[in-house]
């Protein structure tokens, strides 16, 4: 343990808690000498935990060393352009690396913490919400200035916004592992910023997290005013939480678009690029742009508490349906940056266990980009009940049904590439079909909430969870193992166990089913979202009981997966060559991955699917070791 | 367009786009002070902008053909250069996003501002974005010192817009009843928007200075030549950047609608 | 894939065409709700100051009324009489007209209505600047799916020919 | 300088004066914002008062100036004197317009006011205001004249007896007819922006 207290992550978070106090104290002592009051219910007043979180995430990176070659170059100091890692084995993970392959690990490790959290809050709700009437979350008890039904609250909407600060790191792991592979590139555009924007989403996170130990928060993941100006202090932590960790969903987008478009292979034209790195445009074009308005509606709503401007109160002339407009102009092309990396992650894979081209590449691809573009026209069906102005709610309807086009392209492809394949379910190949599956499911119960007759009465109702916990497992937890299970030879150069996948997938997908079905059919019936205790005369006591044992399975079969994981690590059965014999460049040379990927650069020759065609080969490396891409 | 012109005749185009910005300005503030015309000022706005955008971003570099080897300076100062105009269009969302909120809250309405004031920190702001592109230009010609003369005459000016906006302005916005917490309600949220759009740019501005200082201080180490000064450019079309979204607040603030105690 | 720029603004004009054509044709079939701002008469008869008194309804008089921000409400006092609805006072023998502002829904005092009472409702209209971001916001985003399709489906003739 | 670079001008220029001109035939001629009185304009009611310095107030004699009536009291805890505040503010903005503008504030509670009382009371927000005031006989007739409401409540605090009235405030133009009329707390502007209007005209 020795190597964890001098690396990158120790240091950065000992001065993220020097940077706190810091911020924190100084506030306090203006304070102090403004004659306000100095301290308050949680030790430090308000305005002071914002400044002192805000210092503390900056402190966190300078501390860690990230930025150490920036603040070189602005002293005129030039630095070499490779870093070579000088830590070997598990060290490398938690110091700053500038490899992309490293930097995917963390993102993927980091992701899988956040999603075992948001894991962990949504199975102490669900152990509550097993019958009705309040059990152990109950009015009198009292834990972090919370009594039980607050901290309901607070897990609930923890379990929101931790579950999506994680898949925004997954689908980061993914990307940065696996594009400069794809593209035949030696790394990212700017290493630096990668590692800059996987290490700057670390104290996102413990700011996020913070806000449950400081009076927690009761508005749910979306942190509608008025409400949430008036929340506890811990409200301020979760928007700063979310506020910066929406710099690193920023500044990884302009990565990957950066790197897509500079540092391609010869001969790789925009039609021959593989289907993943076009699921990557389209997400990173969103994360690149939309972020910004989350995390200004955030800010606004923070200046409100802080400083009294009141954008989005009524009695000051505010418009909290502002809130809504800002807020949700991000959050549902956000939905659609969850699942496009997914999306991208099924049809990559897809050919490679069914042994034939990818139905209508260009269509898909044009898909990827179609759903990114229509997702940023349609926010406003998330307010179908707001108030907002009725005329325009038929609009908002017909474009959030387009949307349903190019998804349904995707799937018709996907069915076209099966048709007649030589099918082989390795455990990757179970994750992708079940991910088809449940997105189907997920997409079918969408429409009935973008019609505005039916959304009236659908809307905050479980049948809404329903829907998305089932486009967001198809979209992005399915592929995300798939992922896993697929290049972890790559990254190892070991197997994941194929009997421990299949009961991991065999164990998760019927409770899965059970789950959001269950939550759709009580839906329909008249629970509520986000509500503590429902009404026993709804009858709805077994359902609840049901979907608590069905969350219990899937967090068993994840802790499966885990034991799978860690364990395959060190003594998985050695897969150093091309073992799903796929045409894809990176599984051209043996695993694990080397450090500058490709000694020999390679040109694309063919089409990247023609699966099953004789001698089309994708790449062929270039022999006389000309200019390395670089 | 022949970009490849001598330095003189590309330090005169610097002359004429600075006249027909300063031309233009003076043209919004007239028609904003004798009648009301807002789709005249956001035509104005938008002429400006594309004038910043062209001739002092020069924007039309991102799509210089430079596929030769990918280890060269001019190949990576692409990469850099793509990288950092995809940072300003996503950076650009966030005054978009303060603009949609200043529309929504305040519609045909605006907070009641000097006028004298917001002419002049406009005044200050174009002209050290001239300044900034008459230094760019020298560096360009390999004119270190030129640059450097260039750049500290734009640092001063834009701390000058620094502090009229910060000192200044908000201390007399206090004044008029604009305070932060706007005590009466009938007065609205004008005072929440103003100080928001105004130190949301006034960060932008203040972060664009140290940027200014750096890169003159790595310039007066000799650190850029005419073939080599990534730094200087990046400086010049952020600061550039900066002066656009002025362009556009300064009439959403100052003189579309009618004013409102 | 042909970026031809013709081809992409042909797509969003095509799709803003069929925007426009959904939107508008029910805009016209609910024309009645949500229309634009007008002005809006209410003459009071002579003598109705009488008839209240005496008890009876005056039967012109509706119990109440619906307006659009930005409606003028014009109120025409043939009575010889004042009247009053809400803040719009009317002297006798002339007429008094009143800018709807603000969206509310109240019942107002009315001294020309039996019970003295009339319900005020004032919703949103639908501007033709509403009515233009309708056909924007279902326009938009079905011309950029003609768009990144048409790319498609333009090459494949093209790939035949080579 | 480049041929380019004029020919740009040139057409910033030519497109800048399009879209003034376009403006300028499509503005919105300005629309009163209070209650508006359709032609043909109704007269003002006759208010005959002795003013404070014994003097005679007739408002048939006001022609030639606007007139801001209203009534209220001198012990009225809110609205009357949030409305003279709002007065004083409309003379402000108005600057020297306002001297052909004449703000007069009819007592509604004879029994109290004295009009040596209210025209003290009044000329605390502005030398230039008249308060009025009469015996219960003089004012009968001009309260029916602008439907005046009044309603004596006892409150048992400090103030003694309360007067509920009618906060309308009426404007009377240069004529002597009733031309606009505003509910309570309208925002100065408006007023500022009629009278304004009126003056322009």
């Amino acid at each position: 343990m020795k190597g964890f207290f001098s690396s990158a992550l120790a240091r950065g978070l000992f001065w993220q808690v020097i940077g706190t106090l810091v911020g924190a104290g100084l506030v306090t002592g203006i304070r102090a000498l403004m004659g306000l009051s100095a301290t308050d219910t949680f030790f430090f007043t308000e305005p002071a935990w914002v400044l002192g979180g805000f210092i503390g995430a900056l402190s966190f990176l300078v501390g860690s060393g990230v930025t150490g070659d920036w603040i070189k170059w602005a002293r005129g100091i030039d630095t070499p352009d490779h870093h070579e890692d000088h830590h070997t084995g598990w060290e490398k993970f938690v110091n700053v690396s500038l490899d992309h392959k490293v930097i995917g690990i963390q993102y993927t490790l980091v992701a899988l913490v956040l999603i075992s959290i948001g894991g962990l809050f949504a199975l102490i709700f669900r152990t509550e919400l097993a019958a009705s009437e309040l059990q152990f979350l109950t009015t009198d008890m009292k834990l972090f200035g919370q009594n039980g039904p607050q901290l309901y609250n607070t897990l609930m909407s923890l379990h929101g916004m931790v579950m999506i600060v994680s898949i925004l790191l997954g689908i980061a792991g993914i990307i940065n592992y696996v594009v400069p592979l794809l593209l035949g590139a030696q790394d990212m555009a700017f290493p630096r910023l990668n590692a800059f924007s996987f290490w700057i989403a670390v104290p996102a996170a413990v700011l996020l997290l913070s806000s449950l130990f400081l009076g927690g928060f009761d508005t749910g993941w979306t942190g509608y005013p008025p409400l949430s100006a008036r929340a506890p202090v811990g409200m301020q932590m979760f928007f700063l939480g979310v506020f910066v960790a929406g710099w690193s969903s920023i500044l990884g987008a302009l990565n990957v678009l950066v790197t897509v478009v500079r540092m391609r292979a010869k001969g790789m034209t925009a039609m021959r690029m593989p289907i993943f790195v076009w699921a990557s445009i389209a997400t990173s074009l969103i994360a690149l742009t939309a972020t910004q308005f989350i995390g200004l509606a955030f800010q606004l709503v923070m200046f409100q508490r802080l400083f009294g401007m009141g954008f989005f109160d009524p009695a000051k002339g505010g418009n909290p349906v502002l809130f809504q407009h800002l807020f949700w102009f991000y959050s549902h092309p956000a939905v659609y940056v969850f699942i496009l990396p997914g999306l991208g992650v099924i049809s990559e894979l897809l050919p490679v266990f069914v042994r034939k081209p990818l139905y209508g590449y260009r269509w898909i691809a044009m898909s990827s980009l179609g759903i990114a573009l229509v997702g940023f026209v349609v926010w406003a069906h998330h307010m179908f009940t707001s108030g907002m102005n009725e005329y325009l709610r038929v609009p908002f309807m017909y474009s959030t049904l387009l949307v349903a086009v190019p998804t349904g392209v995707k799937f018709f492809s996907w069915v076209a590439t099966l048709w007649k394949g030589k099918i082989s379910t390795p455990t990757p190949m179970l994750f992708v079909l079940g991910g088809i599956v449940v997105f189907l499911m997920g997409g079918l119960s969408g429409p009935p909430n973008a019609t505005v007759s039916t959304d009236l009465h659908l809307h905050d109702t479980y049948f809404i969870v329903g829907h998305f916990h089932d486009t967001i497992f198809g979209g992005f937890v399915f592929p995300f193992f798939a992922a896993i299970y697929y290049w972890f030879p790559k990254a190892t150069g070991r197997k994941m166990n194929e009997t421990l996948g299949k009961i991991h997938f065999w164990l998760m997908t019927p409770s899965f089913f059970v789950l959001t079905f269950g939550m759709m059919y009580i839906g329909l019936i008249g629970m509520r979202r986000r509500i503590a205790d429902y009404d026993p005369a709804l009858g709805i006591d077994t359902a609840h009981l049901i979907l608590t044992i069905s969350g219990f399975a899937i967090a068993l079969s994840v802790l499966i997966f885990f034991y799978n994981f860690f364990v395959s690590i060190k003594n998985g059965e050695k897969a150093e060559g091309n073992l799903w014999n796929s045409r894809s460049p990176e599984w051209q040379v043996p695993s694990p991955m080397p450090v500058h990927n490709y000694d020999k650069p390679f040109e694309v020759v063919g089409e990247p699917y023609d699966y099953g065609l004789k001698d089309a080969g994708f790449v062929k490396f270039i022999e006389e070791p000309a200019k390395g891409k670089h | 367009m022949a970009h490849s012109q001598d330095k003189s005749s590309a330090l005169g185009q610097g002359v004429v786009i600075f006249v027909y910005l300063t031309v233009l300005t003076i043209i919004e503030y007239f028609v904003a002070v004798s009648f009301n015309a807002t789709s005249l000022l956001i035509v104005v706005a938008i002429i400006k902008a594309a004038l910043v955008m062209y001739y002092y971003m020069h924007i039309y570099k991102l799509n210089e053909a430079d596929h030769g080897d990918e280890h060269s300076y001019a190949y990576k100062t692409g990469t850099n250069r793509l990288g950092l105009w995809l940072f300003l269009l996503s950076d650009g969302f966030v005054f978009a996003g303060l603009l949609v909120m200043r529309a929504n809250l305040l519609g045909l309405t605006r907070p009641h501002l000097n006028q004298f004031l917001g002419l002049a920190v406009t005044a200050v702001l174009l002209i050290s974005s001239f300044y900034m592109n008459r230094g760019e230009t020298a560096m360009k010609y390999g004119d270190v010192k030129g640059f450097m003369r260039n750049t500290i005459i734009t640092f001063v000016l834009g701390l000058g817009f620094l502090l009229g906006v910060v000192l200044v302005e908000w201390r007399m916005a206090a004044h008029e009843g604009l305070v932060a917490s706007f005590g009466n309600p009938a007065s609205g949220p004008l005072g929440g928007v103003f100080y928001m759009m105004t130190g949301m740019h006034a960060f932008h501005v203040f972060t664009g200075l140290i940027f200014l200082a750096v890169v003159w201080n790595n310039a007066r180490k000799g650190v850029y030549t005419a073939e080599q000064h990534w730094g200087v450019e990046a400086a010049a079309v952020y600061w550039h950047f900066v002066d656009l979204v002025w362009i556009f607040f300064y009439p959403a603030l100052y003189l579309i609608g009618t004013a409102v105690q | 894939m042909n970026f031809s720029v013709k081809r992409v603004l042909l797509s969003f004009l095509l799709g803003l065409v069929l925007a426009a054509l959904t939107t508008e044709i029910s805009y016209a079939l609910l024309k009645k709700e949500n229309r634009e701002p007008m002005v809006v008469e209410l003459t009071i008869p002579a003598g109705t100051a009488e008839m209240i008194r005496a008890g009876e309804a005056p039967l012109e008089i509706p119990k109440d009324m619906r307006f659009v921000v930005g409606d003028t409400l014009k109120v025409i006092n043939q009575d010889n009489e004042n009247h009053q609805l809400g803040p719009l006072w009317i002297p006798a023998n002339s007429s008094a007209s009143q800018k709807l502002e603000t969206e509310e829904n109240l019942i107002v005092e009315c001294t020309f209505q039996a019970g003295s009472a009339m319900g005020i409702t004032v919703q949103e209209p639908v501007t033709w600047r509403t009515r233009v971001s309708g056909i924007f916001f279902a326009g938009f985003p079905l011309g950029m799916m003609f768009a990144v399709y048409s790319g498609l489906v333009g090459k494949q003739k093209k790939k035949e020919e080579q | 300088m480049d041929k380019k670079l004029m020919w740009i001008g040139g057409g910033i220029l030519a497109l800048v004066a399009i879209v003034a001109a376009l403006s300028i035939i499509f503005a919105k001629p300005p629309s009163f914002r209070g209650t508006l009185y359709g032609e043909p304009f109704p007269p003002a009611a006759e208010v005959e008062l002795t003013k404070a310095d014994g003097s005679l107030f007739r408002m048939s004699e006001q022609r030639g100036k606007i007139v801001l009536l209203f009534f209220g009291y001198t012990s009225c805890p809110d609205v009357c004197p949030t409305t003279l505040a709002e007065m004083t503010k409309v003379m402000n903005e108005l600057g020297d317009a306002s001297q052909n503008v004449q703000v007069v504030f009819v007592s509604v509670d004879p029994r109290r006011d004295t009009p040596e009382k209210i025209q003290e009371y009044a000329s605390r927000f502005n030398s230039t205001f008249l308060g009025l005031s009469g015996t219960q006989e003089e004012l009968e007739p001009i309260w029916q004249g602008y439907s005046i409401f009044r309603a004596e409540v006892d409150s048992d605090s400090a103030m003694g007896v309360i007067i509920d009235h009618t906060a309308r405030l009426y404007l009377i133009d240069p004529e002597g007819n009733l031309r606009l009329s505003y509910a309570y707390a309208t925002p100065v502007e408006d007023i500022v922006h009629d009278i304004e209007l009126l003056l322009g005209k």
